[in-house]
């Protein structure tokens, strides 16, 4: 064996390990088109300098190969493998000008822009991972504060809801069913106003009893109420300084009378 | 600084540098970090502690703080700022039936007590309900009334105005104008006469009264 | 910013104050803060925006930095200094080739439909891949895309933004030179498309679906 013949042997056999890695790895491959861009690299040139018509005989070359290994290819590897079949013979006939559609260049450029897309993405993806990182190379605040949620409701209302709430309360006035008589009931403010206006002409001490209003001593409901309101009004007057009271003995007459203005 | 029992290879960063470090660590630590524990951190022939006196000086009356709790250190908040930490939100929500009522009859009314306000609507009117008025500030107290026992009585603001829309209370529409308004409903609400029982003993020449007394 | 129209009754704080509030509220978060919020949870009057610009001022080059992100504003500690903080190191998912492929596609081809994702790849991509991105919250759902059949866009979230460091989607390292190289193109195949011609309907149905499944 010459040393030729030996550098020849290895070298076949080394492409034969390299060729098997690669159906043995087939799994390993995202689709076609990244096996695609794996077998550019053989041809060790820019992706724009790519002979896409060498690169669709490596495909079909593969898929021949993974048949003889009987590796069952998924369908979309055969997909391509057709399509480079029919790309290779448009790039190698002469073209047919009563045929239509693209030509087999325009088919190779834009085959030739998807793996410089695709390789430029997988690149933009390393730089993007090689980029400092949360949680890895610069970090967030360690300790947190709760953000305490704090509700606040404001109540609204519309000047038609406040007329129609006034309304609701004057109607329900109206149809009330029932108005009890207060006809026999003297409340303290009527009473306190009556006094205020008959306390100036009294001079003396007089009796209470004699400020009830005409004809309500008669009714003894009314009497009862009357006095009651008398008698509150009197001590609200002398609260307020405005006259004196007194009451001889338990259960006697209480009189009140007017008091005079010290500085007067 | 560079203790000198430190055989390091390298030099200790300078001070400038180590107060960074501090600041990250204190930044970053989910819990109060001892000295001990920056020593460990940082490299070699650091000196912690003093890198905390100056970031502690820097961060002297900022927004955060550095503090010592035990013998650790962490950034907190500045106690004055601790209003800030909380998210106030805003909900809109329509005035009770009761609050409508009662908003109503000081508008109408004003100046009225509580006591005619519970004799105009009928049922006594709950602490809550006019406290509500007052806080949003649509209701105020207003003079003492000079009848015994003083009441307080309840007028309405300017907020309350400028948020109807009206120049003055007297604006607000009358009984007659709402009637023609189609604002009177024709029939008493459900459950109305319960609430005119024995208390409601207030006829109209009452409330004629009762006006009188207010526009004097 | 302190309106024209602003009738309140206190002056806004000074900026020195207004500085320390951004401090003590950004300091309080993990999460980055919009100029919004901020603005909604300091004094009425306030100036957010001009505040962030001097605290971002104050603290350029120290160990922790504020950052922009989006519109919205943190503080992260300096790159530099990550190699003190071994402790605090988040484990992240180890992401595989495809989902880290398909990621770089959504964030330089933003707004990307699946299909356009698929184009690019060669291979259709698995639901799992885009619903992990998703679920780390990196990629949304963006827009519909006008074209027929109405298809989902992808796009990247703030949390992307803040995972990498960048303050919006123009910052991507590389971003224009692909751009002027047209690879940021989506050149339409050359006649009838083989690559994506049967699997266009599905795709539509399984937009759909994942429509369906986010808008619940």
């Amino acid at each position: 064996m010459t040393t030729d013949q030996f550098q020849e042997d290895t070298q076949r056999v080394s492409e034969r390990v390299a060729a098997e890695a690669l159906i043995v790895d087939v799994g390993a491959f995202e689709g076609p088109l990244d096996l695609l861009l794996t077998l550019s690299r053989t041809q060790k040139v820019d992706l724009r300098q790519i002979s896409i018509l060498a690169l669709a005989e490596q495909y079909l070359a593969f898929v021949e190969q993974a048949k003889t290994l009987r590796l069952e290819l998924a369908a979309d590897y055969l997909v391509m493998a057709a399509w480079l079949a029919f790309l290779k013979s448009r790039l190698l006939l002469p073209p047919d000008p009563t045929e239509e559609g693209p030509s087999g260049a325009e088919l190779a450029a834009h085959l030739a822009f998807q793996l410089e897309r695709l390789e430029a993405m997988r690149n933009a993806a390393a730089k993007l991972m090689a980029r400092d990182q949360l949680g890895r190379d610069f970090f967030a605040r360690g300790i947190t504060e709760d953000v305490q949620r704090v509700r606040r409701v404001t109540y609204t209302a519309t000047l038609l809801d406040l007329m129609q709430g006034y309304a609701r309360i004057r109607t329900k006035d109206d149809f009330r069913p029932f108005i009890l008589d207060r006809e026999a009931v003297m409340t303290m403010e009527q009473s306190l106003a009556r006094m205020r206006h008959l306390i100036g002409f009294a001079g003396d001490w007089t009796d209470i009893v004699s400020y009830l209003p005409e004809g309500w001593e008669l009714d003894p409901v009314k009497r009862r109420s009357a006095t009651a309101a008398n008698f509150a009004a009197s001590l609200e007057l002398a609260k307020e300084g405005k006259i004196e009271i007194r009451q001889g003995e338990v259960f006697s007459a209480i009189q009140i009378r007017k008091r005079e203005p010290r500085d007067g | 600084m560079a203790k000198p029992d430190n055989d390091s290879l390298f030099e200790a960063p300078p001070m400038a540098e180590q107060e960074r470090m501090v600041e990250a660590i204190l930044f970053a630590t989910a819990d109060p970090v001892s000295v001990t524990e920056l020593t460990g951190r940082m490299p070699h022939g650091c000196d912690p502690a003093e890198a905390l006196v100056h970031v502690r000086k820097r961060y002297a009356g900022r927004g955060v703080h550095l503090i010592k709790i035990g013998d650790a250190w962490a950034f907190r908040t500045a106690g004055d700022l601790g209003f800030l930490m909380q998210k106030e939100t805003v909900e809109t929500r329509k005035l009770s039936r009761a609050a409508i009522e009662t908003l109503a009859i000081v508008a109408y009314h004003q100046p009225v007590t509580r006591a005619e306000i519970e004799e105009i609507r009928g049922v006594s009117v709950s602490r809550g309900t006019v406290d509500q008025l007052i806080e949003m500030e649509w209701v105020r107290i207003g003079r003492r009334r000079m009848t015994p026992g003083r009441p307080v009585t309840f007028v309405v603001t300017q907020e309350f105005l400028d948020h109807f829309g009206l120049e003055n209370a007297r604006d607000l529409p009358g009984l007659k104008e709402l009637r023609s308004a189609g604002l009177l409903e024709n029939r008493p609400p459900p459950g109305a006469s319960q609430l005119t029982g024995p208390d409601d003993t207030e006829d109209d020449d009452d409330d004629d009264d009762q006006v009188e007394m207010f526009e004097e």
